[in-house]
């Protein structure tokens, strides 16, 4: 390997971050005093956002890690934790920086926000107009929700990524995809402004990352081997853990989008916990009929599609209509993942579009069929409520996330191919990412009671391997 | 040709390898075993329930040699897996009658 | 196999399934206008109440699910954590159409709830009478105890029920012993009437979940091979990884019960991790003494015990009460573990009878020594602050609810075994459960560095498995 | 063995529990009457301040148990999540006995807490002067600080402690280092009234565990094999679960010790994120440039050091501050853990001076570097923003600690040193701890498929190992 | 000597090396191994992909004997490890040349 | 009769597998070993400390032939086995004196 071009490579990404810190030392320190002297805040409805926040943080890690780092084999499970965890750091710092500006500064033209809060000036500890908790709190909430968007998406690229080409991509997509998107459907944008109704994140998160997800995975190609010769999952206890971890975060998710602690809140968390159970339930009867056997697999990624599907709907419909919206997504996404997938031949590793494009696609347009303002007189009616004109509204959302997201991630997959490839090398690939991305293993076990394997040689007198409560020994009576 | 089979104590490994290789060995295959013999094994108890132990770690090393060097090897072994202990294990010497590198294709002892 | 016996099997969880939509769409709708109008709720208890009840959704799945999880044998671990699973789906369904009705509706008779909240009919955003938070809130905290009190029951016979059977079980004894003991105790029923104090389920969720494991485990018969011939448990940091969540989650169980987010939740958090810090260290302690070594299973396990035993005084008694309610607790569960099981010979695979029947018993009782007027004013003074009486209430409490459970159990298993065999075969125990009921293997490790086993057959270029930072491969010298 | 000394060794134990319930007896029941009528509490505050006592024992367990217990080998690992999870249960009675009386009773001379406290004597369920929350809510949340940083310096001496002495160890090192310490800088020591900020614990918990592990590393010696034949982490995967835990429980940490739900927590809650992810991707940059790779281990290391950093300054600094702290805390810690450890030759097995003293120094200096009165008007301006007196109070401040915890460690490791030796025999360190001091192996897998290994004979007809949808068996056509 | 190579079904370990011991064998040595024969593997479902579980696990047990055992220890494993059903497993005799006791250096059938 | 054991690229065994199915082989037996030879490892890094990784996963295929069917399978595993790099394996032929089917006890050919 040519040495020179080594260097020049390594240098690159510490050449990118000095300039990171330069940009920074721009904005520091004036910024602050401003929000010196807080106004007063509700501490029950700050508590409740900042375990939300909290809450939604777990979801990405060690949640989500888990849920797909149980799905891979096991020579990729290190690269697909890294994808969550490194997410995680990523989008925590692009966020604080420009995305929350991009997403909720003062509305330019419906389509973007303006520069006003760049690198976080002007978030302060005071409420903002209207709100009864610290901006900061606010912000923070919202930073989760930019976070595990962009970590959803590493499930179509799994097992096949390169890393350099991840973090561009990442950064890229959260800034010209998921930025402007938040705007249009919560931050003053188009979107909002229409009446397009999304609750906890439908189409701003799961419609984004699924559709993205498609494309993604269609312009990166199948893993090799794909479809015939691949690998079970590695660890379906780590993705049980995942599933179980992303429910219990989800309730920070919808119900924490209430901002305050009451009854809407508790709406949002009946709801959501009831659509996930009806899905469970859904997706592993399904499996028992067609497939004579109803596996956990099955029952966690239902659950998870129900919980997709209630986000958009979470504050404004019934307990009883989560039942079916739960239902529904597990149908929806089932079809999506054992026949749409095999039919159509593209290698979504770990089902994002599946389960989150089409999950999040039914939510949002179950949302224009069951929403109704006898739950939340700040929503709508929708279909079934006598009013069509929501379930209008609502497919104008789909369309228009699904096109953003498409487009824009098949251009920015575009851009980020011409300054590195997308795609590890074959011999990478059958290598596995850990090792060879990372120069790690997972996993080091020894044979059961293999203990000593290894280890320094160890004078005479330390031979015997398991000395306490070893059965004496005698020398044999021969 | 012959194949030594020897099993050892795991945690030996290391030296044994280190011994084969200064005779002159290039190549060995190593295998994670379980041993029952004359060793006795222990007791763990999960909840006061007792489990005993019997089959214990072993590694089992395989190098095929021409047979002049079976001696050398041999005394290698025993000079770095011997801990005067029960368990410390064997070595069996049986007869290879071909090998070939899969590699290029040759036989016999250009093999190795 | 008869394939249309099969299909006949398979299209039974079909129709059930359809049924239940059918009583679904009659509800629909029409319930919830009169909900529609939130009245004022306190915030501050309502983020509380909220974290909490998705505090003690984390202990069934992943807290308990990991729990048991880890402690049978790697066949049949899948299994093991569906049942957690499958109950948070299945119970959380259950209980929003008729078990949260069944439990809190208006009384009738000091033995059941009415119907007016079929379908959570009426539970809506406003408080209900005298409460500072939401009815859903309080309906959902609810849910989460009704979950894994089923979720518990299932360690008896992990490792041999049928899933079907288990399903079904699960069902009838929710609605037929959980909800109507759940009535009793807290929603208005006869032992809460004679003032049966149990402040977060020491009858109702351990007493009921370890007397029927008990009952189950000696109708549904041992292990092939228990005793001589188990397998240790497969993953002991799972467990440990569960008993911490368990911890954790119980927080939110027990101070959670408090409603409030004041001095009582406090001192119900308090004596939480008191009881169960001093009930860890004991189990440690006595296997010291007793064996030699103290084990890190006995120390979760105590840790549980003490969890047990605490949860009905957890509102009632002093910090240091809490400390000897904890040693006791061990003591107790250590002995029915390791001597009574053992001598009467039953095979509850996972102690639920050691740890929660008699820690739960020993709590009950606990509460009618240490209770104190003076720790809370709502409770009562127990035997140690010279009232008898309420010893008395105590075992009454314990006697009705051992009887519930125990003759109910019975009953409830006797029906299902009359529908489907409550075992699976010996093929199938021996197989593992994993395999044989649900088609999934849990973990598909390669050996160490194993990393490209059974993938694509690849191009000749593609060898080396650990291209990056190999050593350069010269050809040998010679 | 000798017999009557074992016995002798094992009664040991038993008497020194049954002496800790004689001294708790004499505390009992009296103490509470005075609580008994609670005053009005902030219920917004309580319900945050009791979830962030929940978040920190997270912390410890599964958080910091798993984090740990990754990294070590896989004879190990029981051993190593067993010293936190007894930590929990150790000093969490402690501390109710006479820990939080040594720490926060009246003063004493600036040195110690009076003993008012004895046994949680008046911690009741009112707010103590000035406080919104219940007495016993501040009470728990400072046990867990308490927890945690015993459970922290086990990582020093993780692989080769002997059990008895890791038990006697934690128990003085709490008692006579960590509460004075808690005592100096928030309980109204010395350190308190010099105004040395530490907002929630650079140097009471970070400083002290990380100094106490550098001298118990040196004091116990290395590991056998150290450094040249160690085996590598046996479980990453956990290693990652445990970091995202700890970033998760961070939260409560950070946040918690605001004390109420407002602004402030909202600052430190966002600056503890923003530190963490900028840390994080520091040290992959780092790692990047310097070895070619960046790994996960490498980039959750960084951001618990950004974590540790981040505390002392987490309610005292600017959004972007934290960036800079965060990444100084990689640069920091990266060169503690890569050059200064193998230049000094010392084995802290899991680098806990590295990254939890080196990265707590860096913070406590940090906060006098960029502590801002414009952000949080009670605490100070630091150097950066023109008082250099506070950078040299911060100075004072990590002279005590390091000074406290490194004589004091090292004294009474010598007195335990006297008591039992401080490490397992050669023969118990090869065996692996797991076995030699706990009877127990971490796990029992099968390999993969291998589901009936060691199970009972069974009868001619079960042989088919997988009989469900095998294909059918018919015999051989010959 | 010979050494007797026995791939059986893995629950009927305890059984065989019972039945071993009571003909007088001292020591062995197994090892985790997958089988591919007449035996029929089974299929898996992972949201809906099917993965077909081909190489079934056996579990492989050493025994170097002295000449005139090797009758009774076919017999031995003949009688436990037979269900009569398809994957029971085979029995390879070997010629093994030479056998040594790593603990000690004997050799021969003392080495055994 | 014979005995092939060969050691390959794990991610060959599928090919190697079906190549010998081909020829007419029903059964055969792996094991998963680790090998050391001309092929060097490759170097692991954490925390800094740096692991090598000398001994590399490989399978080890061991079949057992009629005479006549040794050369067939050896030209079937050279076919599919063969990368041309540095760790392609081996395969030793070892004589087995006999052969036994659990399942029936019959005995020579007629148990393969
Ligand atoms: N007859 C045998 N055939 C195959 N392996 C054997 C035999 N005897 C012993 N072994 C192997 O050698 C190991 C050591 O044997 P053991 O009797 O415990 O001690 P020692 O070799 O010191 O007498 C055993 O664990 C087993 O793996
Ligand atoms: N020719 C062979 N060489 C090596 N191992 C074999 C051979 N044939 C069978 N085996 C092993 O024996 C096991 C059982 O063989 P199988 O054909 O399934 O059943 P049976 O022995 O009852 O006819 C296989 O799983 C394999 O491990
Ligand atoms: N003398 C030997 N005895 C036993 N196994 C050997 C021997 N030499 C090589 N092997 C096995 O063959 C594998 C490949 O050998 P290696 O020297 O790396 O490459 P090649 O066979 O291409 O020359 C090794 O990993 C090892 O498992």
């Amino acid at each position: 390997m040519n040495r020179k071009r080594l260097k020049k490579r390594r240098l690159l990404p510490l050449a990118a971050w000095l300039a990171l810190v330069g940009i920074l030392s721009i904005f520091c320190s004036p910024t602050y005093a401003e929000d010196a002297a807080p106004r007063a805040v509700h501490s029950g409805d700050t508590a409740w956002l900042l375990v939300c926040t909290a809450l939604v943080m777990l979801m990405t890690a060690p949640g989500l890690a888990l849920f797909y780092g149980g799905l891979v084999s096991q020579r990729n499970v290190l690269s697909t934790l890294m994808h969550s965890f490194f997410a995680l750091c990523l989008i925590g710092i692009q966020w604080v920086l420009w995305g929350y500006t991009l997403s909720f500064g003062a509305d330019v033209g419906g389509i973007i926000g303006g520069l006003g809060h760049l690198g976080f000036r002007g978030v302060g500890p005071d409420p903002s107009d209207g709100a009864t908790v610290p901006h900061l709190a606010f912000a923070m909430f919202q930073a989760m929700f930019a976070i595990i968007t962009v970590a959803l998406i590493t499930g179509a690229f799994a097992e096949r990524m390169k890393f350099a080409a991840f973090i561009l991509f990442a950064l890229l997509w959260a800034t010209f995809i998921y930025d402007p998107l938040a705007h249009w459907t919560w931050g003053g944008g188009w979107l909002m402004k229409r009446g397009v109704l999304d609750f906890a994140g439908g189409t701003v998160v799961h419609i984004s990352s699924g559709v993205s997800a498609l494309v993604a995975a269609l312009v990166i190609g199948r893993r090799i081997g794909y479809p015939e010769k691949m690998l079970p999952p590695h660890n379906l206890p780590f993705t049980v853990m995942g599933a179980a971890l992303l429910w219990f975060g989800w309730f920070g998710f919808n119900a924490g989008s209430a901002l305050t602690a009451g009854g809407l809140a508790a709406l949002a968390f009946t709801v959501t916990n009831t659509a996930a159970a009806a899905a469970g339930l859904t997706w592993a009867f399904i499996e028992w009929v067609r497939q004579g056997k109803p596996t956990i697999l099955g029952t966690a990624t239902g659950a998870v599609a129900g919980l997709v599907a209630i986000t958009p709907a979470s504050g404004y419909v019934t307990v009883l209509s989560s039942v079916l919206i739960g239902m529904g997504a597990s149908v929806v996404c089932y079809l999506g993942v054992n026949v749409l997938k095999p039919r159509w031949g593209y290698d979504d590793s770990l089902d994002v579009f599946g389960v989150h494009g089409l999950g999040g696609t039914w939510g949002a347009i179950a949302t224009g069929l069951f929403a109704s303002k006898a739950v939340n007189p700040a929503g709508a009616d929708g279909l079934f409520y006598g009013n069509p004109a929501q379930l209008m509204n609502q497919i104008i959302g789909v369309l228009a996330s699904w096109a953003l997201a498409g487009v824009g991630t098949l251009v920015i997959l575009k851009v980020v191919g011409v300054v590195t490839s997308l795609r590890v090398t074959k011999e990478e690939e059958i290598t596995g990412l850990d090792v060879a991305l990372h120069g790690e293993e997972a996993y080091n076990f020894l044979a059961p009671g293999m203990s000593s394997a290894r280890l320094a040689p160890v004078s005479q007198e330390a031979s015997s391997p398991h000395p306490l409560r070893a059965v004496e020994e005698s020398p044999p009576s021969q | 040709m012959r194949k030594i089979e020897s099993i050892i104590r795991p945690h030996l490994l290391e030296a044994v390898k280190t011994a084969l290789q200064e005779i002159g060995v290039i190549g060995m295959t190593i295998t994670e075993v379980k041993g029952f013999g004359r060793q006795k094994g222990h007791t763990e108890t999960y909840r006061g329930a007792e489990y005993k132990v019997e089959f214990l770690p072993k590694i089992k090393i395989e190098v095929v040699l021409p047979e002049e060097m079976v001696d050398l090897a041999i005394d290698a072994i025993l000079k770095t897996a011997r801990t005067g202990k029960f368990g410390d294990g064997k070595i069996f010497v049986t007869p290879v009658e071909e090998v070939i590198r899969i590699r290029t294709g040759e036989r016999g002892e250009a093999a190795l």
